[in-house]
């Protein structure tokens, strides 16, 4: 896409809102509509974007095969550790009423972790998916 | 009795068959794989159409509405399309595993090659 | 007010879905789908308001930029077959 | 109003649904696909469903068009035509449609707030408002009521990605081989069967 | 000042809704890809661009107006993008604009 | 406190294991990593099993939520049995598994392969553990989701069509599931198991709940492979890696089966599932059809993996004949057999991974001699093959005797005859092996071949004994399962 100067210019312009609104799809679902799943869709959307318009390899210079391997493991690890960690605090397993003091705030330093694990897996996941199949030429 | 007020359900069922018929039908690897799309899709629609109220509004507490929606078909169907599209996205690369092994993706010809010595 | 604007809205989707239908190159399917996207986007908003509760714009957000990048994919896919090739950094291939 | 909206949306929906089973490009069939989403997704939000229309939007419109996109340049743009005939697949999901309809005749009116599923579970996750003070009942119910689940579907992206990783990406050293080898490691060597190579007489014979 | 702002988003709503239907009719109706377009940027601009705007009068000075405002500026920017990629892709695999006898040449 | 929360850590200690082994990205430390997991697996799940033993049924809540809200999990004599059953086919097939997959199986790939085996166990735990609805089939997704990719790993490229086949129909099945939990969910407002069996009474005559039941049944068929909806299946494990279709056949068709005795008898209750609807004059006959049918295509088979396979589809019409007697001495059969014939089958495939190691061939054919050369080996297959035929000493012979029983007790004397007259094609396929193995002269320039190494022998050994020594004792299967069976018809209302 070396001569569609226009499409450049305009994904350079909307990639930082589109990550933007990731984040506070992220952090705005306790609220309205979204949470760690479809930010971490939208994120993986604009990456996507991004290598459409400016080439795989320059794409894979932001997240590398190994980064994405790793975020994809820390976000299900990060999970399933809030888990532990309440059970360590003497709840049950994913109790969030354990991690502070206060339930109502251990309910939400809970949701946004999980979220936030939930959030990193999927980006990784859909990226790493988009990778393996636009990586895989077969001519 | 009173059937009409199932008829987005009937039209819901209609949807899935087609999607289902889709899969069953037709030999392309892909397009048994759309078809199982639609399918997935429409179930996630049969569920939705159970968690509505009548008057009610989305199930995100604000206090200008007392009646709201029942939200855990939605919690439900927020993962049901997570598996949808986990298992969407395991087939197609599946699909061109099977393309690069075989050169098609058919499912007779795949049968043929096979025949051959 | 809010009912006009959904059902032209409505009447817009259902032309464009049936350009879409009807072909006949791939091209118009993929203008017909990028306005019918454009026309979902518009449905969201005008639902949103119309049932009193604007915060759920997010959605139509989230549609048109899903829109735009389906169009993008799709046309990269039709010109070089391929979604891999033709970036920055593979020079000489005139787009 | 809300009758007029739901049935001209759940008409595009079937008109989309059979134009996908007609069609023959695999590459409109894609992107139908997208308008099937895109669709079922504002159907979603019309029955307040915001957070699913949400995901199914970005799931449906986006992510999985792109990746089918992506298969059908790995492989083709064109369906074959079918040579089976369609009789019995017909005859199986009309059944299995008629099962359904029969199972619908019981069932709870549309949108009926007497209905069992309004009235057992749910209203203990919508006043949840006063334990979490989350306003969205779905996050809460999602990610704490049955937190569990979402840890699940988590665990199936993940695998997901385990599986796209094992069956697609290519490691460094296998590239190299087949710049070298080119085509041929695709193609399990098939020319003579009486050979004892071992990797291709793993259940070789065997009847369909 | 209120009943002005009400009235003018009524009429943008209003306007920008026959829009959208006479883009759409000219998508449907019109003889050939190119001239769809035009048809359709109706749709994607005017249209869009007419209904928005009456939203966002409608809504106030508050988040959601932000929320509107933006959607504005990505209708009348991504819209007119993707048409303009689109028509360029067109062209270049070979796409030929209706002639005046009638038929794509 | 680990004793507490053993019921959430018998799964949440595979499922974090699995991204740790990505993390490594290296075959040696995720097989210790994956080996340690299943390891804990089994022995949580041996704990489970004796605390349900002691004190009756486990629940836990996971999140702190109570049961209709959370989600539940519950252990009881049956579900704490098949995760000790799981779990132990995973420690073994773990221990077998570095000497087949280094043949079997790219060295780079190995940290992933231990990943997805992970997840598949952790699915199967999930699914038997869990109390809920839903949550059933969300792990079951995990399990098929991670087998697909386990199967298309084989060499062949048959296993790609075949791991593809497999996510269609188990795509469809699971959707079924999700229908039938959907229509259920929508009569009774809740997901939990046991409240639904507290709330189904009333509507349980609705055609709604029918259709359930029917949508239900064909899923999980369809998952656990009963014979017409069984074609999935002998591709499947015909061409995926040895260890693979150790694992799966002795686990997965299992889960299934469970989720089947689970949902009719503790949610729909087997006075509903049984008498208000045609499921049993259609379950028995299909089961009967399949030991049959599939027994009799096994003997034709030309590959020994597929010709097990075949085998599998007809034991899967043994266990399902045994809960559609609607008895406890069927019941206490099906469950017996579902735990002996993974012990058999487990046996039988690592025997068939030995010989895929060292000939490369799983054909009837290449068997050629291979008594003599791989002396360990065959014996192995031998013993497993008698108790697959059901001689006695055996433990496939315990299982037999409770099926001819419930069924002589109901006094349907041609079920018991058929069920007899089974084992005589379960000889012949067997013989055809044996036979081949032990009284044909090996091709010339064979001589290269020697017995499996001990990594492999001791693991398929211990499974071998296990067949010998349950079938000795009976006390410990046959008495836990007469206990499942009874909780499990007690549960009537």
């Amino acid at each position: 896409m070396k001569r569609h100067s226009v499409l450049r210019v305009v994904a350079k312009l909307f990639l930082p809102y589109i990550l933007l609104f990731a984040l506070y799809v992220q952090f705005h679902g306790d609220f309205g509509p979204g949470g760690g799943f479809q930010a971490g869709v939208i994120f993986a959307a604009a990456f996507i974007l991004y290598a459409l318009i400016f080439g795989l390899r320059t794409a894979h210079k932001v997240a590398s095969a190994d980064l994405l391997r790793i975020l994809m493991a820390a976000g299900l690890l990060l999970y399933a550790s809030v888990g532990i960690v309440t059970m360590l605090k003497g709840g049950a397993y994913l109790d969030y009423n354990f991690l502070r003091h206060d339930p109502v705030h251990g309910q939400h330093l809970g949701i946004l972790l999980v979220e936030l694990g939930v959030g990193v897996t999927v980006a990784a996941v859909m990226v790493t998916i988009f990778f393996g199949f636009a990586d895989r030429k077969n001519r | 009795m009173d059937y009409f007020g199932l008829y987005n359900y009937w039209i819901v069922i209609f949807l899935m068959m087609t999607g289902f018929y889709i899969v069953i039908s037709r030999d392309n690897l892909i397009k048994k794989l759309i078809g199982l799309n639609i399918f997935q899709t429409s179930v996630f629609l049969l569920f939705i159409t159970m968690g509505k109220v009548k008057g009610g509004t989305a199930p995100i507490i604000n206090h200008h509405f007392d009646t709201y929606s029942n939200p855990l078909p939605h919690v439900l169907i927020l993962t049901a399309i997570v598996v949808g599209v986990a298992t969407m996205a395991v087939g197609l690369s599946l699909v061109v595993r099977i393309n690069e092994a075989y050169h098609t993706i058919e499912e007779d010809d795949i049968h043929l090659v096979e025949e051959e010595p | 007010m809010y009912a006009v604007a959904i059902v032209s809205v409505l009447a817009t989707m259902f032309l464009a879905v049936s350009r879409a239908f009807a072909g006949p190159t791939v091209f118009d399917r993929i203008l017909a789908v990028n306005t019918f996207g454009t026309a979902t986007v518009l449905f969201i908003s005008v639902y949103v308001f119309m049932g009193g509760r604007p915060d759920f714009l997010d959605l139509a957000l989230v549609y048109a930029l899903l829109n735009f990048i389906g169009t993008i994919a799709v046309l990269k896919f039709l010109q070089f077959g391929n979604l891999a090739v033709g970036g920055e950094d593979e020079g000489g291939l005139d787009s | 109003m809300t009758f007029v909206i739901d049935i001209l949306l759940l008409a595009m929906l079937a008109a989309t649904a059979i134009t996908i089973t007609r069609l023959r490009s695999l590459f409109a069939a894609a992107m139908l696909t997208g308008v099937y989403s895109f669709l079922s997704a504002c159907w979603m939000t019309a029955l307040d469903a915001v957070d699913v229309a949400f995901t199914e939007a970005a799931v449906g419109a986006g992510i999985s068009t792109v990746i089918m996109l992506a298969a059908l340049a790995l492989t083709t743009r064109e369906e074959k035509r079918p040579k089976h005939s369609r009789i019995l697949p017909l005859f199986v999901v009309c059944a299995t449609g008629a099962v359904l309809i029969y199972g619908t005749l019981d069932m709870p009116r549309f949108g009926d707030p007497a209905a069992p599923v309004h009235q057992t579970v749910a209203p203990r996750y919508l006043q949840s408002y006063e334990e979490t003070h989350i306003p969205n009942v779905v996050t809460s119910v999602l990610a704490s009521f049955r937190g569990y689940d979402t840890l699940g579907e988590t665990a199936v992206v993940f695998t997901a990605g385990i599986g796209v990783m094992l069956l697609l990406v290519r490691s460094k050293r296998l590239k190299q081989d087949r710049k070298s080898k080119n085509n041929e490691s695709e193609e399990p060597a098939q020319d003579n069967p009486k050979k004892k190579d071992p990797k291709n007489h793993i259940a070789e014979n065997c009847i369909l | 000042m209120e009943l002005i702002l009400d009235m003018a988003s009524w009429i943008l709503i209003v306007v920008g809704s026959v829009f959208c239907v006479i883009g759409a009719v000219g998508l449907l109706r019109m003889p050939d890809f190119y001239s769809r377009i035009h048809a359709s940027g109706i749709t994607d601009t005017l249209g869009a661009g007419c209904i928005l705007g009456g939203l966002l009068l409608q809504s106030g000075l508050t988040l959601v107006s932000v929320k509107v405002a933006f959607l504005l500026f990505f209708a009348l920017i991504a819209s007119p993008t993707a048409a303009h990629a689109l028509a360029k892709a067109a062209y270049l695999t070979g796409e030929k604009p209706l002639t005046r006898r009638g038929k794509s040449a | 406190m680990i004793r507490e929360n053993l019921p959430a850590l018998q799964v949440v200690i595979p499922l974090m294991a699995a991204p740790i082994c990505i993390l490594f990205k290296n075959g040696r430390a995720a097989y210790g990593i994956a080996l340690a997991a299943t390891l804990f697996a089994f022995g949580a799940a041996i704990s489970l099993l004796t605390q349900v033993l002691g004190v009756g049924p486990i629940s836990y809540e996971l999140g702190g939520w109570a049961a209709p809200w959370g989600i539940e999990y519950r252990v009881d004599y049956l579900s704490g049995f098949v995760l000790v059953l799981v779990s132990g086919m995973g420690v073994v097939v773990q221990l077998f598994s570095p000497a087949s997959i280094k043949r079997e199986i790219d060295e780079e790939k190995h940290y992933l392969f231990h990943c997805a085996f992970l997840l598949c166990l952790t699915g199967l735990l999930g699914i038997v553990i869990t109390g809920d609805a839903f949550n059933v089939f969300v792990f079951l997704e995990i399990s098929a989701l991670s087998s697909y990719i386990l199967i298309s790993l084989g060499k062949h490229r048959r296993a790609l069509t075949s791991a593809y086949q497999y996510l269609i129909m188990g795509t469809i099945g699971s959707t079924f599931i999700l229908i039938g939990i959907g229509l259920l969910y929508m009569m009774t407002g809740t997901l939990n198991m046991a409240d639904i069996a507290a709330r189904i009474g009333p509507v349980a005559t609705t055609r709604t709940v029918l259709a359930a039941f029917a949508f239900f049944t064909v899923g999980v068929s369809i998952k656990m492979a009963l014979f017409p909806l069984h074609l999935w299946l002998p591709n499947a494990y015909a061409y995926a890696p040895s260890v693979v279709t150790a694992f799966l056949a002795a686990t997965a068709t299992k889960v299934a089966v469970y989720v089947l005795i689970r949902f009719t008898f503790t949610i729909f209750g087997e006075h509903f599932a049984f008498e208000e609807t045609p499921v049993a004059t259609l379950l028995m006959p299909l089961a009967l059809i399949g030991i049959v049918v599939a027994s009799s295509i096994a003997i034709f088979q030309k590959s020994v993996k597929r010709m097990l396979a075949y085998s599998s589809v007809a034991q899967i019409g043994y266990i399902v004949l045994g809960v559609s007697f609607v008895s406890v001495t069927g019941l206490t059969g099906g469950i017996v057999h579902l735990f002996n014939h993974a012990l058999m089958k487990g046996g039988l495939f690592l025997a068939v991974a030995c010989v895929v190691l060292r000939i490369g061939s799983d054909r009837i054919d290449d068997f050629a001699g291979l008594g003599r050369r791989m002396p360990v080996t065959m014996f192995a297959f031998v013993v497993a093959g008698l108790s697959m035929i059901g001689v006695p000493l055996t433990v496939g012979f315990i299982s037999k005797w409770f099926l001819i029983q419930a069924a002589i007790e109901k006094g349907w004397w041609p079920v018991a005859a058929l069920v007899l007259l089974s084992s005589l094609l379960a000889v012949a396929y067997i013989w055809r092996v044996v036979e081949i193995a032990y009284f044909r002269k090996p091709p010339e320039g064979e001589d290269r071949i020697t017995e499996a190494p001990v990594s492999m022998l001791l693991p398929m050994g211990a499974l071998i004994l296990a067949t010998i020594f349950f079938g000795l004792n009976t006390e410990a299967t046959a008495g836990v399962a007469r206990q499942a069976a009874e909780y499990l018809m007690g549960a009537v209302r």
